[in-house]
């Protein structure tokens, strides 16, 4: 029997942090405010008095700076975890990502590998000023060479980021933050890993298959019951790794119900959902009973807060997508 | 000599921590010098309700500025009419002397966009939240009025940490190559969020990097409303004069203190010490101005009393202002991505607004 | 009557800028060697000579700088048509380009609009070094508030070229370098525009719907010509547009067809393929009779040269895709 | 005093154009002054045949190195073997001293990844082409070697335009806030392509921007190999020394001249005039060393003879083996994009693969 706690989210990020730190001297955490404030979100607490200051790194504020010198790092066999703070701010060290971390173990044949995991928190829903709320986890799926993780439970979280941590290529790791506080669930103390590459079914369902990740995993989860009250049963599927994408569940799934709907907060043009269906497509046409459809962000800037509970998907138009694609 | 000709670490001073004249007081008028220190108590003031209407829930993330009155007020008198400003997220004060209405500041940081949608005439960019990202737009507008031949003059505000960051040194650079009348106006406060000064960057003083530029820069007093005035106004009247012997762009470090949070979402208490604190705050920009003019026999109690009551009496009424205003229509979702909406957007916002009418705001909204 | 002149692409783009350059004083050129140099692909070959250094401006190696000083040229009312000297190097004035150049109207409600162009020559097939032979296309699509074009004649790409400078919202202008000199065509000397936003038929045929655009446009027609001797009628339709995208004329041409086949250079995972399956799907999944394939770059990063041909998209890979559409 | 303590505008020589001595020349021994000259004469000959492949078609776009032989090979000589190199594109001379093979840097620019494979005992990384990206990337190196408590130390390679990017500002920020034991190596060969050195800033040297972080900056005539050996010695030793009283960075600006072309695909000869390029080749560092060798008697007609001849053969032998070298297998084209390929990468490999077998290789390669 284990020890665990019961643990939000942040918290269990944080936990998943804590143990790497200790298991692996190579892992070092830097980024803004990740040291002594215990980061903005409070993912970082602790660690800094508890490893110092050279392992728990406050830097200056200059993103290509963070994920540079991580880089740097990274290729020298450390497995550094640099924040960026909200992922509306990793374009500022875009290039570091698309240039370097995708591709420097291809381009030097595999001699330098980066196993570093870059860790932000994503996504809307907690009224806050412009450039932090939005999810653009398709630039980064689109990118060969990376790995894009999104967990959305407490436990999945630190598994999945000890995973990443230990992965030998590099993670871009996004964090749901609408639900870094939303429920708590038991988290083991000791180290263990959840794997890359893997979707969980949340529910069971016969007649649609709905593929979700992150925050958006609570609302179609919360469509999902109100319609199997009216005997719509849906079958949810957390992608959890948005690249590479689990095409084997997602086939799967879809085949069992022949009708699927992709949510996401992402905009619509060009956001996975597009992607999901085309693999739909690709592999399991024939199993197709209605157009697959997508409940996601409308192709517009993510507006200040006023708005921006129309903005995000709401159980009510997942609710309404699903049934479009029920009803055909 | 010019306030230009002088060691990077020679902060120029013209009042003292106590209001006592130390350098050349500019030559401003006592209205002027009134109205500045009333627009000073009125960014106080300010500050304080915005502060608590947050706590209150009646407004999202809000970024203090109290204990930077002196360098946004003071730098913000010294431009014309018809300069432009380029602010970051903290200029509240600044964009306010330069003809931002109170009540658009509130309406941006109540979460909607109609407050940086500044009047037609009042010269102030929309507020720019990723860090240093305004510096090159400061750059390439005051180029633009260059390359056609206008004599505006830009001032760029930003912070210490800025300076870390890519695009300060892009912009910057820029507007030393293309000698673009640009004052870069470095609101030192000391701290980014948690990140101190010092951990920043290793280089002594921020002036100092104007050096990396070919450009003029010089630190000043940001606590002290008249060395800022003065400093400011130097820098302007160079920018805006092409035949100029001297660079175009200056970078001025503006040194000072943020006596609060970073934002209503931040600790300090879990960074920095009570004690640092309360060592700057005897430094407040407000005090050393009022002093200085109450010794000058400008200002006097009654004086004073006048001021704060006109200064609630205007707070309170852009606060009513801003409350009065309803939630944007649906619609402004989808306005302004485009000057012409494109099809597939036009049907994003009937699917949208369809889906509203059928199950109503509850279906949406939290509150 | 109006003169013309015989041009490739690179020269027609130079033509539309040498145009815009004298119709509106505002209009400035600039970037990395875009003045004395001409530019590495001669685009602005002359017009320093003519316009002067202050039209057609050699800036300092800074693609952030080089975009965000074109932002604040555009807020104050001119059209500045930044060059970036490759699209793989647009990714260090990325954030300029998502957090600014896209939001610059919404954020400001319309008070400060940028009419600004943001020029690259992109993709693959000139045996150039790393970096300079990605097309990632997708990316800019994936954010609201930019228009992406991408030409694939010398005609049409002075004219798209001359409404994206005179469009009041920003455009990234991707120019396909493979193509640059691949061809002539007549072009007239005189002021003219292609609107943007619409898709344009190159060969019409009943069997099969391809959808391309850019340097992909060629094989594309050479693999419908070679089926088409085969009695397999293609419709190729280029796109042009490829942000917002003409949905109309996609879904029109598939509604012909029943079938659908996306052929572009970029990755094929979060490709625009998969969002024009999405629409298809969205929009007439009645009329499907086959899977919409997707013939794409692979999801790896761009090779060095000596495997580039393998990477690209070949007339033979286009028509084993548009074959196992037509042959389900 | 150091060759740290003076002025960024006096720059440091030892030999004269003409060879004379003009300064202190290191202690490095005859055998080692001889093996320094051999390098240069292979980069030069290298650089030359080089080009020659890229106009006979065997070889694609090339960045030739003629005029910065000795920044590349003096500051590489500096090195210790355990210490790292962290290189643009443009330094197959350094690399060469460092170790990486001729064949590499051949492969490389015949379009092989394997290029970039270094032999596991050489400490190079791979070229970066992004201008100035592998700044924070020699920064985060060292860095990561001194938080392992390492003695080694890292030196970072790029040009005078790459000063311009945000990269090379945040990289040696953050090198002078950890005090990383990183040397940066600016090679000012006057051009960025086109764009001469003076468009790309207004400094008025690139050893001042040391200045905004607080590190010690130095300029050196790129063009006098034992110059550019002293002080890259002299700043590796203080990086590599944690009790340095100055801060372990320190930027070098190494003043020289690309004689040839930026790449085989650019023409020079539309942007500078032939006098510039003429009034440089006089400093040719070749030149200096062998004079002064000559002078010194340690060089003669003979040995120089010698030295030509094995440079050409070893050469030409690099050709051949890099020549030899087959296409890589398409499978070469996914191996390595992960550790381990994700299933559906194996999928598109195989129905590549299987197209291959199908229709051969004419259907894909154009030659
Ligand atoms: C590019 C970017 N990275 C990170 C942030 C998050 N952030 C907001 S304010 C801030 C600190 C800014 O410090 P400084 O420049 O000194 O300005 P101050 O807030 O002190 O006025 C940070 C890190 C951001 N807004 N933009
Ligand atoms: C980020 C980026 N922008 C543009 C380019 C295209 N480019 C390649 S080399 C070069 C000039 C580099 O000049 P400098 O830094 O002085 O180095 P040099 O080539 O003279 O050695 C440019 C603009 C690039 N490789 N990377
Ligand atoms: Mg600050
Ligand atoms: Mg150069």
């Amino acid at each position: 029997m284990t020890d665990t706690q019961n643990l939000t989210l942040v918290q269990a990020v944080r936990d998943g942090l804590h143990t790497e730190l200790r298991e692996d001297d190579d892992v070092v955490v830097m980024g803004q405010d990740v040291g002594k404030n215990g980061g903005v979100f409070r993912a970082t607490e602790g660690l800094f008095d508890e490893f110092g200051g050279d392992r728990v790194i406050d830097t200056p504020l200059a993103e290509s700076g963070i994920i540079g010198t991580a880089v740097g790092m990274a290729a020298m066999g450390m497995r550094p975890v640099p924040e960026i703070q909200f992922s509306g701010f990793m374009y500022p060290g875009f290039d570091q990502v698309v240039s370097h971390m995708a591709r420097f173990r291809t381009r030097s044949r595999g001699r330098f590998t980066l196993p570093m995991t870059l860790r932000a928190p994503y996504g809307g829903g907690i009224r806050a000023p412009e450039h932090h709320s939005e999810s653009k986890e398709a630039f980064y799926a689109h990118e060969a060479g990376l790995k894009v993780v999104i967990p959305s439970t407490p436990y999945e979280a630190k598994g999945l980021l000890a995973a990443s941590i230990r992965d030998p290529d590099p993670v871009v790791f996004l964090e749901p933050k609408l639900i870094y506080r939303a429920f708590r669930e038991e988290v083991p103390d000791e180290p263990y890993t959840v794997p890359i590459g893997e979707a969980a079914t949340r529910r069971e369902g016969d007649d649609v298959a709905v593929f979700t990740y992150g925050a958006m995993t609570r609302p179609t989860l919360e469509a999902a019951e109100t319609l199997g009250e009216e005997g719509i049963e849906c079958e949810v599927v957390d992608l959890r790794t948005v690249s590479p994408l689990d095409r084997e569940a997602i086939v799967e799934a879809f085949e069992k119900t022949g009708r699927a709907v992709v949510v996401h907060e992402a905009p619509k043009t060009g956001g996975l959902g597009g992607e999901i269906t085309a693999i739909l497509q690709e592999e399991a046409l024939l199993h197709q009973e209605a157009p697959i459809g997508r409940v996601a962000g409308f192709d517009v800037p993510y507006p200040l807060y006023a708005l921006e509970d129309y903005y995000l998907p709401s159980a009510a138009r997942i609710e309404e997508g699903i049934l479009e694609a029920v009803e055909f | 000599m010019t306030v230009f000709d002088r060691a990077y670490d020679d902060t120029v001073r013209v009042l003292d921590e106590d209001g006592e004249v130390v350098g050349d007081v500019p030559d401003l008028g006592d209205d002027s010098l009134v109205e500045m220190y009333r627009h000073m108590r009125l960014a106080r003031h300010f500050d304080g309700r915005a502060v608590s209407l947050q706590r209150q829930g009646r407004m999202g993330t809000y970024p203090p500025l109290s204990g930077q009155e002196g360098a946004q007020i003071g730098s913000a008198y010294a431009l014309d009419d018809d300069d432009w400003m380029v602010p970051s997220y903290r200029e509240h004060g600044a964009a306010l002397v330069h003809g931002l209405p109170l009540k658009q500041t509130l309406l941006y940081w109540m979460g909607h966009e109609d407050g940086n949608n500044a009047p037609p005439d009042v010269n102030v960019f929309p507020v720019a939240v990723p860090i240093a990202s305004q510096v090159p737009h400061a750059t390439g507008a005051a180029w633009a009025s260059k390359l056609r031949g206008e004599d505006d003059a830009f001032i760029c505000y930003f912070g210490d940490g800025a300076t870390s960051e890519g695009d300060f040194h892009e912009g910057v650079n820029f507007a030393g190559v293309f000698d673009t009348p640009t004052v870069f106006f470095c609101n030192n406060n000391q701290w980014a969020i948690s990140v101190p000064r010092e951990r920043q960057t290793r280089s002594a003083t921020l002036a100092q990097k104007a050096e990396a530029y070919g450009i003029d820069g010089v630190q000043v007093d940001g606590m002290d409303p008249l060395a800022v005035y003065s400093v400011t106004k130097a820098a302007l009247e160079k920018a805006r004069d092409p035949d100029s012997d001297r660079p175009r762009p200056t970078l001025i470090e503006a040194v000072q203190y943020r006596f609060g949070a970073h934002t209503t979402a931040d600790d300090p208490t879990v960074y920095r010490d009570d004690d640092e604190v309360e060592r700057w705050k005897r430094k407040d920009p407000i005090d050393r101005l009022e002093s200085y003019l109450r010794d000058e026999g400008v200002l006097d109690d009654e004086r004073v009393a006048e001021i704060e009551s006109s200064v609630e009496a205007r707070v309170a009424d852009a606060i009513d202002e801003a409350e009065s205003m309803a939630r944007p229509d649906l619609r402004e979702l989808f306005e302004h991505a485009y000057a012409e909406l494109p099809p597939e957007l036009e049907r994003q916002y009937e699917a949208l607004a369809a889906l509203r009418d059928d199950r109503g705001d509850a279906a949406f909204l939290e509150d």
